[in-house]
Formats: C-alpha cells, structure tokens, sequence
C-alpha cells in the first residue's frame, strides 16, 4: 500500500523519469481475453486491470526501465481464437509475456502453442488446479485453497449433510472432486451429487431432489449464464437452503445481477472482491474507477490481473533487466516473490508456479449486501507441490487431477 | 400423502419439461413448418423478447403486459427481417439460413455492445407452495399453461381464421393464392412474425427466472431443434405430440438418474426418431395420407 | 404376350379411391394412348408404374416380372424409361450433358460420344448443345427429355403428356419422333390430351375415367364411342 | 470453369506462388497459413456435398470432430513410432467415414433431403458436442487418453512421417506447410477429376433434378451416400491436420458456431465450384481473422452483415460472382457473343 501511495506522490518524478524510460527497446506484454462473446461479463476487467497496472507501471518508469507495451486481441470466447492469437503474439509480435485466458479450455487450447514456441504465459484465473507446466504461471486460486476454507466451516455451522450441484466439465467435476473429500475427512456425508450439463437452464427436478435429500447445505459450482438460472429458481421454489461456492459472486458478481433475494445466505470463498474493506482494496477501487469510471464491478480475476503485471515486474528487475523464461525462473525459484496488492500479501510457489492467497470468506445477505465472517491469511496451493509436481526438477506440462495424480518416480 | 407428493412432483415435472420444449421448439416450428425457412436467429428472437421485457418492466409495466411487449417487439422485429431479409430468399431456403446466421451474429454482438455484457433481471414473481415435504414455485404452473395456451392459439388461428387458411393456402400454393388475390408477401411477413412473436414471447416468459445475457437465447436452441425434428415439418401435428414424448422421457430420466441422463436421453430419443421415423411424427401421422 | 399388365390396381389417399381396380394389359410393339378428363387418375396410374407411389392393393407385372414392390430406378433398369409432363431436365447443365448422363448409365466412354451427336442430330438439338438446359425453349427441353428417356434403349417408353404447350408443328414432329421410336422396336404409353396427337400415333386407346378403365380400342373405336363422347361434354360442362 | 488453357496456366502460377511462398514469408505467416489450409480440406468436402450434391449438411464438423478425437485418441495410446503416426491418421479418417456411413445411409435410405436434412445433420453434431462435453470425469477414459470433457483433449503429437532412421515431428513450420500443400494439391486435383467424371456427373445431376437421375435408372441414395461419405472423409482429414496442428480439440469444435462456419466459407466463396470454394474459404478465413484483429468488437456484427449481404447481393458467392463478373468483362472485350 505504501508503494502505490509513494507512487501518486512521485508522480511528476516518474513522468520526468519516463523521458529516458523511452529509450530502450519497450517490454511487449501479449494480452488474449473474451472481450465478446460468452464469457464477456467476467474477463473486460481483466483486460482493464491490465491496462491500469501498465498505467502506473509506465508513469512510475516502466519494469527496469522499460515501457510496457501491450498487444490486445479480444479472443470471443473462442478456443480457435486463442489458438490464433497465441501464435500470432508469439511469433509475429514476438511479445515477451502473454495474459491470457478465462476458460479452462482456452487455457488448454492455448498451452501447447506456448509449449511449442517455449513462451511464457500467465493464467489469471481461478480454475479447478493441476497444471503443471514450467510455461505457465498461475495467480488465480484453485480447489484447496477455496474448498480447504468453506467446507469445513460451513459444515461446523450448517451440519454434516452435504449436497453438490456441479457443472459437468471439468472444473466442476474436480471441484466436486474436493468437496467429497474434504466432507469425508470431516466426518460429514455426501447426500447427493448432480452434476449439470453445461448450457442447460432449467432446475426444477434438481431443486425437488435437493428437497428429497435433506441437506444442511448446498455447495453450488455452476458454470454460465445459463445454469446460473438455478438460484432464481431455486429461490422461487423457496428452497431456502445454504449455499456454499467457489465461483459465484468473486467471478460473474451474480449478487450485483440477479434480483435479490435470489443470492440470499450464500457463502463464497474468493481472494477478492470489491467489497473487501481493507485500505489497500479501497485504494485500488479508486485508481480502477478513476480510470474506468463505468466498470460494474472489479472481481477477482481482474485483482489477480492487476497482482500479475506487478509480480512479473518484480522478477524482471530481480533478473536484471532480463525477459528470458529461465532468468525469471531462477528468481522464482527463491521462493520470495510476493507483492502486497489489493487482496494482502501473495506469493508465488515455486514447484507449481501457482500463488498463494488470503482467502475471504463472503456471505450475500437478504439484500444482496455482502459482509466477512471470516478471513484466511496466506493459504497455499499445496496440492500440486504435496503430489509430486515440482518445476524445479521437471517439467511434465500436463495437468493433474487428484485422482489422476503425478505418478511418483 | 407421499403418494400424491409423488404424484403431483411427477406431473409439475413432466409439465415443466413439457412448457420448456414446447416454448423452445413453437417460434422454430411455425418457421419451419409454413414456410421451410430454418431460422438460425431464433434464439436472438427470444433473447430479444427477454430484453424487452426486462426493458419494460424496468420502465413500471406489470410482468404480464410487458412480456407482451417483449412478444410482440420481437414479433415486429421479425417482420421487419423478413421483409428486408428473408423475403428476397423464398426461393432459395438453404441461402436463407445463412442469411438468419448473419442476422444472429449482429443481434447477439450487437446487444452486447449496447447494453454490455449483461443486465439486472426481474425477480420470478409468485412465491412458491407446498405439497407434502415439496416445494413448488407456482411460476412453473405459469409456464405450463402458456404452453398450452401457445398450443390451442396456433392451432385456432391457423386452422379457424381468415388469415389461417389463407396462410396454409399460400404456404402450400404460392402461384395459386396468388393468383386468387391473396397478397402472399404479407401472409409470408405475418407468419414470419408470429414465429418471431413466439419466440419473443418464450423469452419474455422465461427472463424472470435466468439469467439476463445476450447468448441467453442457446440455451434454447438445442430444445429447440430436437423437438421441430422429432416432431417433423408440421407444427400442429408433429410439434405437441413430440414435445410430450421428449418431456417424458426427459423428466423421467431427469427425476432418476439426474440432469445428464435427461439430456443423453433426449439425444437417444432423437437418433432413434431419425432411424425409425425419418420424416418426425408429422410424417408417422400422415403416412395413409402421401 | 402383353409387355406391361396391372392386375386390380387399386390407390387411395385416405377415403380417396384415385385408382381403382385398375386392370390394363398393354402388347409390345404397339403405341398406346391414355386419354381421360382432368383428375381421372391418369397421373397417379403412371405414378404406380414408375414406382413413385405403392399402390394400396394389386399388382404390376413387366416384361414377365413382378415389379410391384421394386424402387424406381430398379424399374427403370429393368427397361422402362419415362419423359414427365412438366420437361425434367438439369437445367444448370448443358443439352449435351444432359444427354451424356443419361447414355453414361448403358455406355462406356467410346460409344457414349457417338451416340450422344447421334442423339443431338436425332432430336435437331445440335444448334443448342453448349447452351444451358434451362434456358432452352420449352419444346426444346421437351425433346431433349425425350431424348434421355430413349438414351437408355427402353423396351417401354411413357410420355405423360409429351405435347403440352408445343405448338401445332412442334406437336407433330413430337408425333413423327415418337412413331420413328415405335419403329425401331420401342413400345410406347403416352397420356395425351391432344387428340391431334392421339389419331396421328396411337394404335390403340384407352380411357380413364374415375380411377377405371372405362373403355378401350382404336381411336375410331372410341371416338365412335358415344359414353367417352358424353364424359368429356359433361366435363366441358363443368 | 476450370477446363481451359487460361484456367491451367493459372493453377500453375498459384501453385508456383504458393511453393515460393516460405521464402519470402516469415515463420508467422507461413504456420497462420496451414492454419488456413487446414479446413480447407472441410470446405471442399461440403462443396462436394452440397454444391454439387445438393445435400446440405451440417455434419460436416461432427466427422472433423471424430476424426480428432480418433486421431488422438490413437496416438495418445500407441505413439508415432514405426509410421504409427501416419497409420492414425489414415485410421482417423476411415472411423469419420464409416461414422458418416451409418449416418448417411439413415438419412438417404430414409429419404431424408433438402432443408430438414440440415436441421437432423447439425441436431446429431449438436448431440455429439453435448456428448464430448460431459466427458470430463475420470472414467472417460479410453486406454490412456483422457476425452477431457469441455476443457478437450490435449498431448497428442504433432503429425509425425517415419523417415530413414529416425522420424520427423512436423511442427507448424515449412515441412508442414509443403506437406499440407501436397495435399491440399492432391485433393484439389482428385476432386476436379471427380466432379467431371461420371460419378460427379450423377451428383450434380441429382442436385438438377433428383427425380429425372432416379428415372434414369440410377439409385441416387447411393450417390448421395458416396458423396456424403467422401467430403465427410475430408472434413475428418480438416480434423486430423488441425488437431495435430494445435495439440489438442474441443467439443466446442462441434458446436453450432463451428458448425455455421464452413457453410459461411463454402456459401460465401461460393458452392457450385470447387475452386470458388477453396478461394473464398481462404478469403473469409482471413477476412475473419483480420476483422477480430483490427475490428474489435465490432468484428462479429461486419461478419454478420457480411455474410447477408452476400446471400441478398452475390448469391452464387463472391467468388463465383466475380468470376461470372470477370468472364463476361472479358467476353465484352472480346466483342462478345
């Protein structure tokens, strides 16, 4: 908080600063993200958070003295598209960074391309965990960093008895994945698991057999506009039961969308939103309103954007200036990089590459208000390090899952 | 009692999956059915009934009047596409297709860019009742009826009004009704326009309860698409019959095995329609008669 | 022994009996005329010949084998070839081709070239070769169609309504190709409504009248015919 | 089109350019361009079928799909040695066309065409996506590839050709831009011959008039079928290249989006030639791409009014338009006729 506060005062010193900033050749940072097409409504701010992050940079001197330079391609949520750009930025604009990605599945459209070319892309995403791909650096959280968190709280508060709903893809089947197994090592029992196809809108056989199985609560990991039809549903049925999510409100900002009290006594776990009251998450609302004064609201994807321009600064002027995958490398492998942004402080884990986070624990209220039960300090990604995945040794550029784990040599 | 629970939770959703596909597939069929155009922008139809709902309640309308003036916006909209639009390719239906592609691409985009990426719905209104241990919204038994209400309607004015039979004359023989005065642009526009109406009517029924996104309208599309296929090119014979084949084997598979079976169901039910019926029920119920 | 025979052919659409008991024998070597009013069930006759429809009940005997369940094409490889009312060509393709996908069906590529100028002189097609099917004259597609018909060497050629709209010239010289046909060994059946026509070659006629076959004989036979006569009057009446 | 001294000296200077190509173009342009050539295969296929069949379908990114998924599913298992690689590729193509087979017979044997032939094609693509996209759970496994679900399957290699003592990975590099070339040479001219032999001869002609072919005496379902199964043999080889290319397909491949789209390329090229086909799919690709380059967000709505425009202004495709265009130009010069 302090940096960002030196930094609007020194203002004129970095403007005066930027004048030879100029001279060198500037630092091309490629940027893929959805700005049309489905999963416009969550990634735009991401893209802006960006450009914001690249604003200050810029004005405070750059990173090690050079200019950041964005390359931007809207990629409409099409997986071609990613696969397109990926190379284009690579190989014609010859970026040195690429931001890029929503999906899980443009993700994996996009890796083998940044694999083939040896680039380095940073995934700002929360997702359902596992890539381990010395390629890629990811800031968004994963399952044990959400689910470690909720579900043994909300089982202490609302009882044993849990019932999942699910996307039927991949994050939802992983994420259900965890669920189970964090309800069973706490002595609850699943009661049912559903999983939805995606694209499908009506809920009204889900409703009534979450009414059969009795829950305590219901953990809530559904993916698109469409099956998000589910709570306005669910509430017109007066279901009136707990919810618990890793995705809703820290992504698609659903309590600010839908007619309250649809979001009414839902509990999400998410490493920021704009409503987290802390001085450092308050200054960053103002600066991204103050530069994009019609934003709806800033989720967490486009804090972990924001966060990831400012950790790849750091390891380019730790590696002196150099760009070069492997130089950045060594840095992270000290194991310190962190930065204090608007969430609190993270940290990038070396043997996955992926972040550790403060996890806010959320609760939507009848009027769509949201207030903090709780607040997790620095919780890791352990899973990936604890199953065998370590960057530092190998690099399997795959993605894991806890029941297709590394095999152990 | 948990007999009639069983009883009364079957039949709401046997009737919900009913109203879903028969609300989907009713814009899609009289299209397709009257006057062979596959309409690819009928999803962006029923979105665009949606937002004019949403528009119009947001403006003080009560929901009932302004899912109408979500109808019959989309209804005009679809008038005027067809007469810019599909008019021109009467004669060539494979070429209207793509042009009702183009149509869908700038609809769907094009609300993205004026009213972003997605806006504030209305709640569902209604509250809910009990039966047994089970709740039920009674928005749902709205649906329900609308469906059947949509059916017996198109059934009256094609089959009983002036406009009806002129409609069917026309779709059946162009040069014919024409040559009998019958001004076939304005049947053709009309018809087209009903389509879009209904479709703009699903919409505007269904955007209180989902999310409000300009893509909204895919999520009808598939639905939509199995049920004029099972059901045939005919919409009063094939399309109700097929709707209630698909809603029992939907719901039944839903209520048993969960929401995926319910859609692998549906896919089942399709390809064995295609092997066993290859011209839909429509062309089952009219076999004596080609 | 007859060429064609039709035992009890009966069709109906729903309660519409459009053909009924139809029993009809037709010798080879010979031009036969259908001849009948407007909705006697003409077309749906040729229709049940061609394969286009099942009939209902009854059976079609060709050339001493029983085709009633046979596909269209099986028919016509079996060797009956017909020329439709409405001219049915491929209007985006050339005369020639037209003609070549016709012969390519019975002819290798050697023979397939000579017979298809043969065809193009046969038929006065040679001026409109190159031109686009579509854009012909309507007698013009008329022959032409004729003219693929008779590619495939038919032992039975149906004409159904082979003269509608042709002029009174091009109407006799269709007369004079379908009597030259007949020559060369193909029996023929034709629907015809212009009894110019039917006098110029017919060798024999019959008349459909309500899905039957309400009389039959030489054209002076049923001209003499005072039942056809009053059939057509109360038609003409209507 | 396509039988003259002009039209020969003018494949083999686009032939010439496009073998010279890589020479004067940097490494972007040449892998962007085997991006490009790869649906091209698809298009050419559904010219087949429905330019010159008259059949529209929309299937054809259900056999680009299977033939993916077949092609990784493959050599995810049993690797690229020994010209496996090759094999799976050929064995990918072979499941779309038996796939598009059993498709097809139902839908021709059931005499099912024009319009509604369209909605059964793109309802079964649509189930089949559907399908993929459930797949992401553990026991979608088939041997040691993941079907992956929604996310799509990804680690399969790159196109691999056995060679003396070793083999090559063809990463989207030169050797796969002149290999897809070969190709795309190889098909082109195996098409020409095939839409001016007899067989091509019946396709169109059951295009014309589907009832005077049958009264010729030929079975058309056979035809159709035979057309059918052929472009769907292409599309799965558009499939086979693309997913060697990226690594990696997706249900979404199969989606209605996907599956508009070499529709879009064919109509707008234009359907009736087998060249107009090829250009225009190439014009649109890169128009696409170039339009969500540089147009923003506007990009879907130009496309959209394109492609209207197109249907309401050149009917029979840009291409084919401006041909017509071209050769009555020419034909006017030349005093005309």
């Amino acid at each position: 908080m302090t940096v960002t506060w030196l930094q609007a005062g020194t203002l004129a010193c970095a403007l005066a600063l930027s004048g030879t900033a100029f001279a060198a050749d500037p630092i091309k940072i490629g940027v893929l993200e959805d700005q049309s097409g489905d999963f416009a409504a969550a990634t735009i701010g991401k893209v802006h958070a960006i450009e914001l992050a690249t604003e200050e940079i810029n004005k405070a001197g750059g990173i090690a003295g050079r200019q950041i330079e964005l390359v931007v391609y809207d990629t409409q949520s099409d997986n071609n598209r990613y696969q397109e750009f990926m190379r284009r930025v690579l190989q014609r604009d010859k970026v040195d960074v690429v931001f890029a990605g929503f999906s899980s599945a443009s993700r994996e459209a996009y890796r083998p391309i940044v694999n083939q070319f040896d680039g380095l892309a940073f995934y700002n995403n929360q997702y359902e965990g596992g890539v381990c791909d010395a390629n890629m650096i990811v800031t968004g959280a994963v399952p044990e960093q959400q689910f470690s968190t909720l579900i043994p709280w909300m089982m202490e508060k609302y009882g044993k008895r849990v019932y999942t709903i699910a996307a039927d893809y991949n994050f939802g089947q992983i994420s259900a994945e965890w669920v189970r197994n964090i309800v069973k090592e706490n002595g609850g029992e699943m009661v049912g698991e559903e999983f939805i196809p995606l694209g499908v809108s009506q809920f009204s056989q889900t409703i009534q057999n979450i009414q059969t199985a009795k829950p305590g609560f219901v953990v809530t990991l559904l993916v698109g506009a469409a099956q998000a039809s589910y709570y306005e549903q669910a509430a017109s049925a007066n279901l009136g039961l707990p919810m618990a999510s890793s995705v809703n409100v820290g992504q698609g900002y659903e309590h600010k969308r839908f007619t309250p009290p649809s979001l009414a006594n839902m509990y999400v776990t998410t490493n920021y939103i704009e409503e987290v009251d802390t001085p450092a998450s308050k200054a960053f609302l103002e600066k991204f309103h103050a530069k994009f004064p019609n934003e709806p609201y800033v989720n967490q994807e486009a804090a972990n954007s924001y966060i990831a321009m400012n950790l790849y600064k750091q390891m380019v002027e730790r590696a002196n200036g150099s760009t070069k995958r492997e130089d950045l490398r060594k840095v992270l492998a000290q194991g310190d990089v962190c930065f204090d942004g608007p969430s609190g402080n993270v940290c990038l884990d070396p043997k996955s590459q992926h972040m550790s986070h403060t996890i806010f624990l959320a609760k939507v209220g009848d009027g769509h208000s949201i207030s903090f039960p709780k607040v997790w300090d620095n919780i890791k990604p352990y899973w990936l390090g604890d199953a065998g995945c370590d960057l530092t040794k190998a690099d399997p550029d795959a993605q894991y899952t806890p029941s297709n784990p590394p095999s152990k040599q | 009692m948990e007999f009639v629970t069983a009883i009364v939770s079957s039949a709401y959703q046997f009737g919900d999956a009913f109203a879903f596909l028969v609300l989907s597939a009713c814009g899609l069929a009289v299209i397709f059915g009257m006057m062979g155009v596959i309409n690819l922008a009928h999803g962006e139809f029923i979105m665009c009934g949606a937002y004019m709902t949403v528009f119009a309640v947001n403006w003080g309308l009560p929901l009932p009047l302004a899912i109408l003036c979500g109808s019959l916006f989309a209804g005009l909209v679809g008038m005027i596409i067809e007469r810019v639009v599909v008019r021109r390719l009467y004669a060539r239906p494979l070429d209207s297709i793509l042009a009702t592609w183009g149509v869908s691409l700038i609809a769907s985009q094009g609300t993205l860019i004026l009213f972003g990426p997605t806006m504030r719905g209305v709640g569902t209104p209604l509250g809910s009742f009990m039966v047994g241990a089970l709740s039920f919204s009674y928005y749902r038994l709205v649906l329900i009826a609308t469906a059947l209400a949509v059916l017996l309607l198109l059934y009256l004015v094609f089959n009983k009004t002036r406009f009806g039979v002129l409609a069917r004359a026309t779709i059946q023989a162009p040069h014919m009704a024409n040559a009998l005065g019958v001004d076939t642009n304005r049947v053709y526009a009309f018809t087209f326009g009903i389509g879009a109406a209904l479709a703009g009517l699903t919409g505007g029924i269904y955007a209180p309860t989902m999310t409000m996104i300009p893509t909204m309208g895919t999520t009808f599309i598939m639905e939509a698409f199995v049920t004029v296929v099972v059901g045939g090119a005919d919409v009063f014979l094939g399309t109700a019959p097929a709707a209630a084949l698909l809603a029992v084997v939907k719901a039944s598979l839903t209520s048993w095995q969960g929401q995926l079976a319910g859609q692998i169901g549906l896919l089942l039910a399709v390809i064995l329609v295609i092997r066993l019926l290859p011209k839909g029920i429509t062309g089952f119920i009219l076999k004596d008669r080609a | 022994m007859a060429l064609l025979q039709t035992h009890n052919l009966n069709k109906h659409f729903g309660g519409l009996h459009v053909t009924a008991d139809v029993s009809f024998s037709l010798e080879p070597g010979k031009i036969h005329c259908l001849i009948g009013p407007n909705g006697a069930g003409k077309s749906t006759f040729f229709r049940l010949l061609l394969g286009e429809h099942q009939p209902s009940s009854g059976t079609i005997v060709f050339d001493g084998q029983d085709i009633t369940r046979l596909k269209s094409f099986q028919r016509i490889n079996r060797g009956m070839s017909v020329k439709f009312q409405v001219p049915g060509i491929f209007g985006a393709l050339s005369a020639q081709q037209n003609l070549q996908i016709a012969l390519q069906h019975r002819l290798d590529s050697l023979d397939l070239n000579a017979e298809v100028e043969r065809l193009l002189d046969f038929l006065q097609l040679r001026e409109v070769a190159d031109q686009q099917a579509g854009n012909l004259s309507h007698g013009l597609k008329q022959w032409l169609e004729i003219g693929m018909a008779i590619s495939l060497k038919p032992k039975l050629l149906l004409l159904d309504e082979p003269t509608a709209g042709m002029s009174p010239e091009e109407t006799f010289m269709t007369g004079e190709i379908v009597k030259q046909l007949n020559a060369q060994g193909m029996t023929v059946l034709a629907v015809e409504h212009d009894m110019a026509f039917v006098r110029q070659v017919a060798d024999r006629v019959s008349v459909l009248h309500f899905g039957r076959i309400f009389a039959e004989g030489t054209i002076d036979e049923i001209v003499a015919d005072e039942r056809v006569a009053a059939i057509y009057l109360g038609q003409s009446h209507d | 089109m396509g039988r003259g001294p002009a039209f020969w000296s003018a494949f083999v200077v686009v032939l010439a350019f496009a073998l010279a190509y890589p020479l004067f173009a940097d490494g972007y342009d040449v892998g962007n361009n085997i991006y490009f050539l790869n649906w091209t295969f698809m298009a050419l296929g559904l010219s087949l079928i429905w330019g010159y069949g008259g059949s529209l379908s929309f299937g054809q990114t259900a056999f680009f799909g299977v033939a993916g998924y077949s092609y990784g599913i493959l050599t995810i298992n049993f690797g690229t040695a020994y010209g496996f690689g090759l094999l799976s590729v050929l064995i990918a193509i072979a499941i779309a066309a038996l796939f598009a087979a059993v498709l097809g017979y139902f839908l021709f044997f059931g005499r099912i065409s024009g319009i509604f032939l369209g909605i059964v094609t793109l309802s079964v693509t649509l189930a089949l996506e559907r399908f993929m996209a459930q797949t992401a759970g553990p026991q979608w496994t088939i041997g040691s590839a993941r079907l992956n679900g929604f996310n799509g399957m990804s680690g399969m290699p790159p196109l691999t050709l056995p060679w003396f003592g070793g083999e090559i990975s063809l990463y989207p590099d030169i050797g796969l831009y002149y290999l897809v070339l070969c190709l795309l040479v190889v098909v082109y001219l195996g098409l020409r011959i095939l839409v001016n032999s007899k067989f091509g001869n019946i396709l169109v002609a059951l295009r014309e008039n589907p009832q005077r072919a049958e009264m010729l005496g030929y079975d058309i379902r056979k035809y159709q079928l035979g057309g059918f199964v052929i472009g769907a043999a292409l599309a799965g080889l558009s499939g086979v290249l693309y997913t060697s290319w990226g690594q990696y397909i997706t249900p979404s491949n199969m989606s209605i989006t996907a599956a508009a789209l070499p529709i879009i390329w064919v109509a707008v090229g234009g359907r009736s030639d087998i060249t107009a086909t090829l250009i225009g799919t190439l014009v649109v690709l890169s128009a696409f791409q170039a339009l969500t380059i540089y147009g923003s967000q506007y990009a879907l709505v130009v496309m959209g009014l394109l492609l209207v425009f197109t249907v309401l202004l050149a009917p029979k495709g840009l291409i084919a338009n401006a041909g017509i265009l071209l050769g009555s130009l020419l034909d006017r010069k030349n005093g005309g006729k």
